[in-house]
């Protein structure tokens, strides 16, 4: 029990080099993908948007270590998770452009909408565990939360129930050292995250953040284990954000820029996935330009997709408040269309 | 037919549900072992056992959030909170996460599952026992808010709440959890959400309550008739979100004249909401401003002035005197 | 005298108070180095020190329930919620604890601070962000709640709440910190709390409203003006809690007819406590029913939607035509 | 840092035996009272009671072991340590009575009235010392809490800002083994308590909670180390109660009659301090007789003083709502006055 040091546990890997590409080919799609969301709100054409760039190891890492019918529980920043997962890289931009429709996962993929208000998610995953757990079903759930979350009040509760019930859920935590402009040491005490897990009699992991397989051993080891009935574990994934906390705020009134620079040159999860599958002789220069080209195809025809979708329905403001609609709600859907309209409803 | 009280009748209405669908779960502090405080819970961990009648730690958030996963993913959670004054930390789980999952998701995730409490002052029980925030619920779309008043009604709405693919906040009236008891069948039926129930018909006077002040309010609406010669309609809400407008209106329509009861503070409480549907759609009917009877705005006291602090027939009847002699 | 934006007269107002009063201390997510996600708080840090504005870990309740220890002891803090949708979390300190102190402690210890709040939709920001349950609180004895439209008011209601012996909630129009300038005193100058404002003189009809909203029936004015030739009043309520009966009263007195504008959702909202105080105290002025234009009662979707969602002018006009049209 | 185990931390202790038999004394009254609150409750002469039946040398350790301008933020079952601190016995029991009077703690004493949402004052106690600390004053802030409290996310917000901001404030932790009916093994999955305070790097402090002297010398020190400015600590009292929860519930429906018999008769703080200082020959059996009879009649006072108060002043309700009435509020004091009188104001 208590916050093992992921390094010291495994040498090596349990992932075949094969497995090695198709997450390092998740990690350079989520990379554009992020990169051309960030240029997209630059010039108006998606909200506010949180960029990931420099955390894709760590997100790319854990969804690739997951099952099919496990269930997800993400913040604003899991995009890269939630497409290894199985949500179409369109519903994430539709998120970012206040699309209702970017909180729908598609039938079969359990990826709960994303949760705002930081660390309230926890208990869900919690929850869904616990569903899992009674049902006799092989599915386990992860819920993710950023240093500054673990300062909330839902954090321990979560944790704290899933240690009592020894549950199948992971709670998966990129520290990447600030909360928007908070660092981690004004956040805890502690040195590390990790070793919080033991105050709820959960195993902690650490994990270098910027190490792809790393990440995805140590995930794949917690599922394990959950699978087997032996409970939840508290992995913290040491990485970094190389942009501000959103396209809204500036990270160099904050943070050091050398610090980015560093993390940038020195710790880049795509460099250093790259060079390992270059070491392993399985991969090539010539593969790696093809794939930034068909990253980009991937992304472009996503954002063609996103563009082409009719006007936002109006309707969608009251169709899924009740699975049946109160007649007050059917009068006020009755003025809504009267005064603006049915927008893009069919 | 039996005879229960309403702590039975819930209990009852809860061994039913665990019966027939596996999907219930009861979950809470001190519901396993101990039968719940008020023994609302009583044996059902014995007959169904501890997966499915849980202990859990004392974290409210974690409670409703645990069960809003537990929903999401299939179950349907009937959590209790000790008392309605300790949902205030989970109000985060509640506004945000339980009221929202079918909206936020677009219907691809829903939250059946009934959030019950104990409900309303007047037990002398320390502070936040008896405080009465009904109105943040009802303020909060994707949610509803039940209340019985009588042991019939406690077990046809839960059981409704229960079955209800939306989630029901269900407040208990425990004041008068044992202070009657009514027939209410053994098998399973409900009391359709949504729904107010004219408990007596009256001419002069509409007066709207809910649970524990039901039965106040019967008291002033007869104290009313025996120093004034009114006859007061008294109409039991039932359920508190959403309104049953056709009920409301129809019976101030008839009478002209109305006054709401509740324990909460008056100011923003849910009596303004029912003053201004009256206001909407029977204006022209009314012969005076409608009545709020509320508890006073002020926080609620410690028990030696809550019987001070919350409405009696006392008080409703000067309610209703101010109306009528308007 | 300079010109400012309502966030620039924030900014001025909290430096006022940190330079004449050495008990104010600034706390919150963010309000230190990087000055606030708005700047509400830019340049304080370096001004007075990171023991004075200080940035705290990401906890609601713990940002609140250490204000409340903080003024307990003597100090005034003025906490910062980054939006008021993640005020959640808090309910519990706010509503079981701030607003308590002085009564439970039957007046031994006081609880003065100012909970500040980035408050209502139209920033295009993610979900919650733009959530405005100011009902919860008005509904809660104990704390006052204002909310000013004009850079005017921000900077002298922030000084009369920071000097107030009561818990205050001060809610920021989030979306007009920008929109316009105004001449600001340099100098201390107060707002009263409990005092509404008349910003538009009208016969026809009372137009109630606050914060972003004051400025949108302002225009749902003029083109009733324009459309119709109605002399719309308006009132700016400027403090919610507790309200400004005369002010009120003495308009719809005069025009016999009132709409209530705000961007939470309409049902139990604070319209409705306007609506009753209308009926409690001025009934039989009323030539037509007091109309609430209020958000849809589902919940603040996703922006795309923000827009249709909130109360723009031509909703508002809407309101006013069914009113007059009565 | 970390979980020190306060016996082996202490040898002998850092009392003096006269001060052990004021402790004692405490002890012996404050037992005293909590029987006789208890019959009054039984007899419908106040409401419900939280008895302390058994966690006398935590509350009276605790309390003996700070100055006067402390700061306490007390649970419903703190009238040990809140007599200890100045809060008259009459307050206490005018509390039980449900009277606003007894939540009124005298000028200069800074106990906060009692907290029933559980966890929820653990914040202000962090707050008020971090007040002392900015306004450079010599007091320490003290926040209790249960066993079952450490559930609650307050407890956890308020670790970890006490440990983030290095506040002079202890957070006091009686372990009585329940919380109501749930035992610790269903509330936490650690071993202990005092071990959670590691998450938030703070010191935690195991104690036996069934010795008066070990509990004050372990908040002795954490106080001092406070004073120092040197931070805050987290103690854990390991003790029981031997009643019911409160005077509502039957503690023989969920727990073993044998295990409360047993802390009973082999672990009772009282029979063990005497036993203490009778060895050391300081106390006599004679004196002990003296004791228990002086404490009968210093209680009895307190009930007659209790009794004798005027009927409670309906204006309580509004007068403390703010500083000045508002308008609405004078009004329906107003309603109140026609409807119900004055009660027995002046
Ligand atoms: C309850 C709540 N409080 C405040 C916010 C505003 N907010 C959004 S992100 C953020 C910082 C989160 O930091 P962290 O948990 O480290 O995650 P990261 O953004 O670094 O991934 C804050 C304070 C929020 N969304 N929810
Ligand atoms: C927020 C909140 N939830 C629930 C309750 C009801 N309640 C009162 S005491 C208690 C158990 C507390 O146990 P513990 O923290 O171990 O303290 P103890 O009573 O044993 O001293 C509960 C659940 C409450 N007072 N506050
Ligand atoms: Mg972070
Ligand atoms: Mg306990």
């Amino acid at each position: 029990m208590n916050h093992t040091d992921q390094q010291e546990r495994a040498e090596g890997t349990m992932l075949t080099g094969e497995q090695m590409i198709e997450m390092y080919k998740w990690m350079v799609t989520v990379r554009h993908f992020d990169r051309r969301a960030v240029n997209l709100q630059r010039s108006g054409r998606i909200g506010t948007y949180a960029a990931l760039e420099g955390q894709e190891a760590a997100q790319v890492g854990c969804g690739y270590a997951l099952e099919k019918q496990d269930w997800l529980f993400p913040t604003y920043r899991e995009h890269g998770v939630s497409m290894v997962h199985g949500v179409p890289m369109t519903t994430v931009f539709l998120y970012w452009n206040g699309r209702p429709e970017g909180c729908m996962a598609p039938e079969g993929v359990n990826v709960f909408p994303i949760s705002v208000p930081i660390a309230t998610q926890l208990p869900h995953a919690v929850g869904a565990a616990w569903a899992s757990k009674l049902k006799g079903e092989n599915s386990i759930a992860v819920g993710f939360v950023g240093d500054g979350g673990t300062s909330e009040g839902d954090f321990h509760e979560a944790m704290n129930f899933a240690g009592v019930m020894k549950l199948p859920v992971i709670i998966f935590c990129q520290n990447n050292g600030y909360a928007i402009s908070v660092p981690l040491s004004k956040q805890t005490a502690t040195e590390t995250l990790a070793e919080k897990a033991a105050a709820y009699g959960v195993e902690g992991i650490r994990v270098d953040g910027q190490d792809a397989v790393a990440v995805h051993d140590a995930v794949k080891y917690a599922a394990d284990k959950a699978r087997r009935g032996e409970g939840p574990t508290f992995i913290e994934a040491v990485t970094y954000r190389y942009g501000s906390h959103t396209t809204a705020d500036d990270h160099t009134r904050y943070r050091d820029v050398n610090e980015a620079e560093m993390w940038r040159t020195e710790r880049d999860p795509i460099d250093r996935l790259k060079a390992r599958i270059l070491e392993l002789g399985i991969w090539s220069e010539e593969q790696d330009q093809a794939l930034w080209e068909e990253a980009d195809k991937v992304v472009q025809k996503s954002i063609e997709e996103m563009q082409a979708m009719p006007p936002v329905d109006h309707n969608r403001i009251f169709d899924y408040s009740y699975a049946e609609l109160p007649w007050h709600l059917k009068e006020q859907r009755e003025e809504m269309r009267s005064l603006y309209g049915n927008g893009g409803a069919k | 037919m039996a005879k229960m009280n309403i702590i039975q009748a819930i209990t009852d209405g809860l061994r039913v549900a665990l019966r027939d669908d596996p999907r219930v779960i009861v979950l809470g502090e001190d519901v396993g072992v101990n039968g719940g405080v008020f023994r609302a819970t009583e044996g059902l961990q014995a007959e169904f056992g501890s997966d499915r009648v849980v202990d859990t730690p004392l974290a409210e958030a974690g409670i409703i959030g645990a069960s809003v996963g537990m929903a999401v993913n299939g179950m349907r959670p009937v959590p209790e909170l000790q008392f309605f004054g300790f949902i205030y930390p989970a109000v985060e789980q509640i506004v945000a996460h339980v009221a929202r999952v079918r909206m936020r998701s677009q219907g691809r995730f829903t939250c059946p599952m009934v959030i019950r409490a104990p409900y309303g002052g007047g037990i002398r029980a320390p502070e936040l026992h008896g405080d009465s925030p009904e109105a943040m619920f009802v303020h909060q779309p994707g949610i509803k808010v039940v209340c019985p008043s009588n042991p019939y009604d406690a077990k046809g709405l839960l059981l409704a709440a229960i079955d209800s693919p939306d989630p029901v906040l269900f407040l208990e009236p425990m004041r008068i959890y044992r202070a009657f008891r009514d027939e209410v069948p053994e098998e399973r039926y409900t009391v359709e959400i949504g729904k107010a129930n004219v408990v007596k018909e009256g001419t002069d006077i509409s007066l709207y309550a809910w649970g524990t002040m039901l039965r106040v309010s019967l008291e002033a609406a007869k104290m009313a008739k025996e120093q004034h010669g009114w006859d007061v309609e008294v109409v039991d809400l039932r359920t508190l979100s959403p309104l049953d407008r056709e009920t409301i209106i129809g019976s101030v329509q008839k009478t002209g004249r109305a006054v709401v009861v509740h324990e909460a503070p008056k100011t923003a409480g849910l009596g303004a909401e029912i003053v201004a549907l009256i206001n909407d759609e029977a204006l022209l009917s009314l012969e005076a401003p409608v009545g709020r009877v509320g508890g006073y705005d002020a926080p609620q006291p410690l028990f030696s002035l809550e019987d001070i602090y919350a409405p009696d027939a006392k008080r409703i009847l000067h309610g209703i005197e101010k109306v009528m002699n308007f």
